[in-house]
């Protein structure tokens, strides 16, 4: 079952058109997406899942296992750096562990979705709230890495560029990326209490379109992973292992406490997911301006070139089929 | 008069023009979504959309004294995030 | 009533988004959306209201009391200017006074449509041929403008400035967006005269897509008024009344037409919200070109930073009640 | 008939915002659209038309008439151009003369669009796998405009400027467009076959929008044929000439082949369209990197400038009664 | 040779591009969507989706007689509008 | 310290970039969608979306020798497809 998963998973438009566009690298053709067209499909993509999440968040409350499955996810943000850390400054300084755990720790969007499309030509239901555990595992992971560099690193750093609480929080909260999903969602939650029709008017943007936008944000997607895996030679065959095993253990840690939680296999799916997805939005943003001293490409070319390929490609039907052993179906 | 040439990550921008503004600068010019590589770092298109900030160019049309008034300051901003910093001579159309 | 009215705009996703927008300045977040993807949004706004507004002319076509309220919207534009003008010459030089004149005879698009969804939202029913009336508010606007500068300041200006008729024709008939709002609306009413299939299939991309790319639209125009409106203090006390009091007073003069006119209240409120609300897309740019002795921060950053957000926030609703009270409903 | 055709045609939104952008140009109205916005809309155009494509011919499967269609429609792309090669010697040397003829031996994915769009007006049936037609003429064209580049002149280059068989293939086959446009046919053909849900959620983003997508895209094009337009004076009589003449003699040609080929009339004119229509976006891409000697403006002025508009002004309407009168309607 | 760097509103793009072409200058460079301050003036991104339009810059690699054949015409339009024009030297590579 | 500016069709831009590394140039800077005229053609701003290419723009800050080494490989490039190359003096601030 497990191969027909990843079959199934592998000719589903949105990955389709994620190879199509790192096949275009691979071949040298000239096919290129111009900036700023795929900041217009990432900008919409989060405005739309936040939007929606937000609604669904209405219609369910805070009732279980909302809450609690909020709670775990935004504890697994802060425990993933934690061991990712650990695991890291084995060959790593200081300052390249933190920024890179810190990107493991958070989520992928785009990753998310892509699990979300799956669950749907499954057939398999899910719950929308789990936008909300998404929405709320960005700043923590962030908060945690910076934290490492503010008492991990504390005697090395030149005065100018000790941390203060201030900015911690600024990064972790007020980064683009995380202001508009955030904001979307607190619209999309306001609103649907308020008035239904304007939400059934926002239908055609936020949710008919999505498909087709997802898709072609993947095809960009896949002419950026391609550039970002050429250029992987340089990193070390240590972070390349990382890259791909981390995201394993985080599936399977969160796995676990998805049964411990007694999620239905949908929600188990998307929970494992954002444990085992990486962040190449909000968390390299930050780690950039709060520790410059972590090389970029080590947190951008792992999570963008290896890491979110390797999810949506086969850590999406694999970890279908852990939920599914752990979590029988009725 | 001089030129001067200032090239660094967007994401900075702010910080830079008001060292510019405190200067004094007569004007000054921001070409925004320029990529490029540097000693350490490649600074690609795709760095846009991550919200990770490309590279922006200023341009500074001023006399010598703004040139010495603003060094300090740039120097500390571009010696932190990297990037780099150009005079050249320039005559008044 | 009033206050619940404004609670409910104030809740609107439009308006939130809107808020949200304004929010990411105040608060310093990364948040933006990059050139040139807010023009697209203008783009398509202009686009679609053209096309649908002349697709409604076609259907009421020029029955009572579509004639009367354009020719009445027409007046009501080059009127507006003259008392600005006046009001403005206290304080303001010709130029300045004429500039600043012509932004608030002529109307904000976006503060339109805004007003548009509060009706739909409230469920009062309006009509398709208002779009004609703000299609044609924007030329006379910018032709009274040019004339008071034109007559107002003929002797002050060196001969290469001294203004043509054919230039003014120019600057008020071919600015980009009356120019595409003219078109679309022309080009709606052609084709819905010939092929009702052709405007069905347009449906999708000017009808059901509208709501979400306005909101879309008005998170970028948070941002750009909460930036105009920090940088409005060297503007000085006069104009920061005048870019509320303005509004008001307008609103109360388009009342009493919209009453004369005995317009139903939504009509009626459309009309009010075209009087009150000032232009900061075709006139700043046609006062550039041909007043460049104008300050173009002060007739942008008023009608950007202040009149809108007034008028959308707070001049909606009140606009609202004071047309109940008026005119009131069966 | 003809001439009811030809109004129809003309009234119908892609032609009359062709026109709008057009005369924007003309009257030297300030609207325009930014880069790269039109290359969004070029993309999506070239995304969406081989998706569906792609699915159709799944539907159909390769049954009478596709393959001999598609192989018919491969040899008109090669015969073409040696036609017109023949013409253009009298006047270019070989260079300008492959390269020009490699553009008229290609087609015009706006002008099938639009052509499609006037047959559902018409409520004329016609195919969808036509569209795998469409995408498999560009590379055949490049190529044989190599090869007359190769074969023709191959004493007067320089070294370094022999062609090798590797990058001919390469930059037929790779070129961005086609590339998109084959990629997105192939994902259609794929996933139709695994997953008709997949399908439904692509619709309102392929499917819906692209009336409206395909109008805002004419509008930009109006602007860009009318600069080019503009700019034809200095190619010369002979050209100009060409570029009416040659439309309309591979028009009939291809009327001819599609009568033998007993397509119904729909899919006859978009046989023939196909025949009649240019390439401006992968040829003389190709070209510009191949065979610098030659003058681009020869190549997309006149495609652009001239056949372009041509061919969705005058030519579908002059092309359906063509084939009205070959292909007899029951 | 020399290299002019104009700088100035993308609205007088064409009349500048006429004013360079009326002096026969070899060729030149636009690059538009600058944003940047001047003495009176402030132009921001937003100016763009207004209508209102950023700053373009243009570059050109000319000889000294060019430069003196473009003088006149340039620095009336920029007196107009605003702008900036300065003149450095350059060598062919 | 030396400041080069090349201005080329941005199809080129791969094999510029690469002759630039192979003279291990210290850094680069690119600006894409730049249009302009040279003596032969003219770029405008709708060949980004047929595919055709604006022009891109880079600037080099480097020593001489770097220049002398980069000299062969870019004009053999340009003189193939067309633009332009231009050395100028440049201190850093
Ligand atoms: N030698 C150079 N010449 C031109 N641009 C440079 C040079 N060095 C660095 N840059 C630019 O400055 C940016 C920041 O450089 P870095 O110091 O590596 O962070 C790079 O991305 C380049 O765009
Ligand atoms: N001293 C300067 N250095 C660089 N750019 C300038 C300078 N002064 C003006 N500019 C540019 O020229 C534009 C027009 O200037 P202004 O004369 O204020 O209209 C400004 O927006 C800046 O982009
Ligand atoms: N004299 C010049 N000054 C500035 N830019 C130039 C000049 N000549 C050519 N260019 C630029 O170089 C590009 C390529 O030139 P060409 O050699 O005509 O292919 C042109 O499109 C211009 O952008
Ligand atoms: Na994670
Ligand atoms: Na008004
Ligand atoms: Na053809």
């Amino acid at each position: 079952m497990g191969q027909n998963l990843f079959i199934q998973n592998a000719l589903s438009p949105p990955i389709l058109f994620f190879f199509l566009g790192a096949i275009a690298y691979a071949l040298k053709s000239d096919f290129e997406i111009p900036a700023p067209l795929p900041k217009l499909f990432s900008l919409y993509l989060l405005l739309a899942i936040g939007f929606k999440g937000g609604i669904e968040l209405q219609k369910s409350g805070f009732t279980y296992p909302v809450l609690p499955t909020v709670v775990a996810a935004i504890l697994m943000s802060l425990l993933i750096p934690l061991i990712c850390f650990v695991i890291l400054r084995l060959k790593f300084d200081v300052f390249n562990a933190a920024a890179i755990s810190a990107a493991y720790g958070s989520i992928s969007a785009v990753t998310f979705i892509t699990a979300e499309s799956f669950l749907e030509s499954q057939n398999i239901p899910f719950d929308g709230f789990m936008v909300a555990a998404l929405a709320l595992m960005e700043s923590p992971a962030i908060i945690i890495g910076l934290l490492l560099v503010k008492f991990g690193a504390t005697k090395n750093r030149p005065i100018k560029r000790k941390m203060k609480w201030g900015s911690i929080l600024h990064e972790s909260m007020l980064n683009g990326s995380v202001y508009l999903l955030l904001g979307s969602l607190l619209i999309g939650f306001l609103t649907s209490a308020v008035d239904p029709t304007d939400i059934k008017k926002m239908e055609p943007f936020t949710g008919e379109l999505f498909y087709g936008a997802e898709c072609f944000f993947l095809l960009d997607m896949g002419i950026v992973a391609a550039q970002r895996l050429a250029r992987l030679n340089k990193t070390g065959a240590f972070l390349i292992m990382f890259s791909i095993l981390m995201p394993i253990i985080n599936a399977v840690l969160g796995s676990v406490v998805a049964k411990f939680l007694n999620l239905d296999s949908g929600n188990a799916l998307l929970f494992v997911v954002l444990c085992a997805s990486a962040s190449y939005l909000a968390v390299p943003t930050a780690m950039r301006m709060t520790v410059p001293e972590a090389r970029p490409s080590y947190y951008i070319s792992t999570t963008l070139g290896l890491t979110f390929p390797f999810n949506i490609i086969f850590g999406i039907p694999v970890y279908m089929s852990l939920v599914n052993t752990m979590i029988p179906q009725i | 008069m001089k030129r001067l040439d200032l090239i660094f990550s967007e994401r900075e921008l702010d910080d830079v023009l008001s060292a510019l503004e405190k200067a004094e600068v007569p004007g000054y010019t921001v070409m925004k979504h320029a990529t490029g590589r540097g000693p350490e770092r490649i600074v690609t298109e795709d760095m846009e959309f991550t919200g990770f900030g490309s590279n922006a160019h200023v341009i500074i049309f001023c006399e010598q004294e703004v040139i010495d008034k603003i060094r300090e300051n740039i120097k500390s901003v571009l010696s932190y995030y990297g990037g780099v910093a150009y005079v050249s001579e320039a005559t008044p159309l």
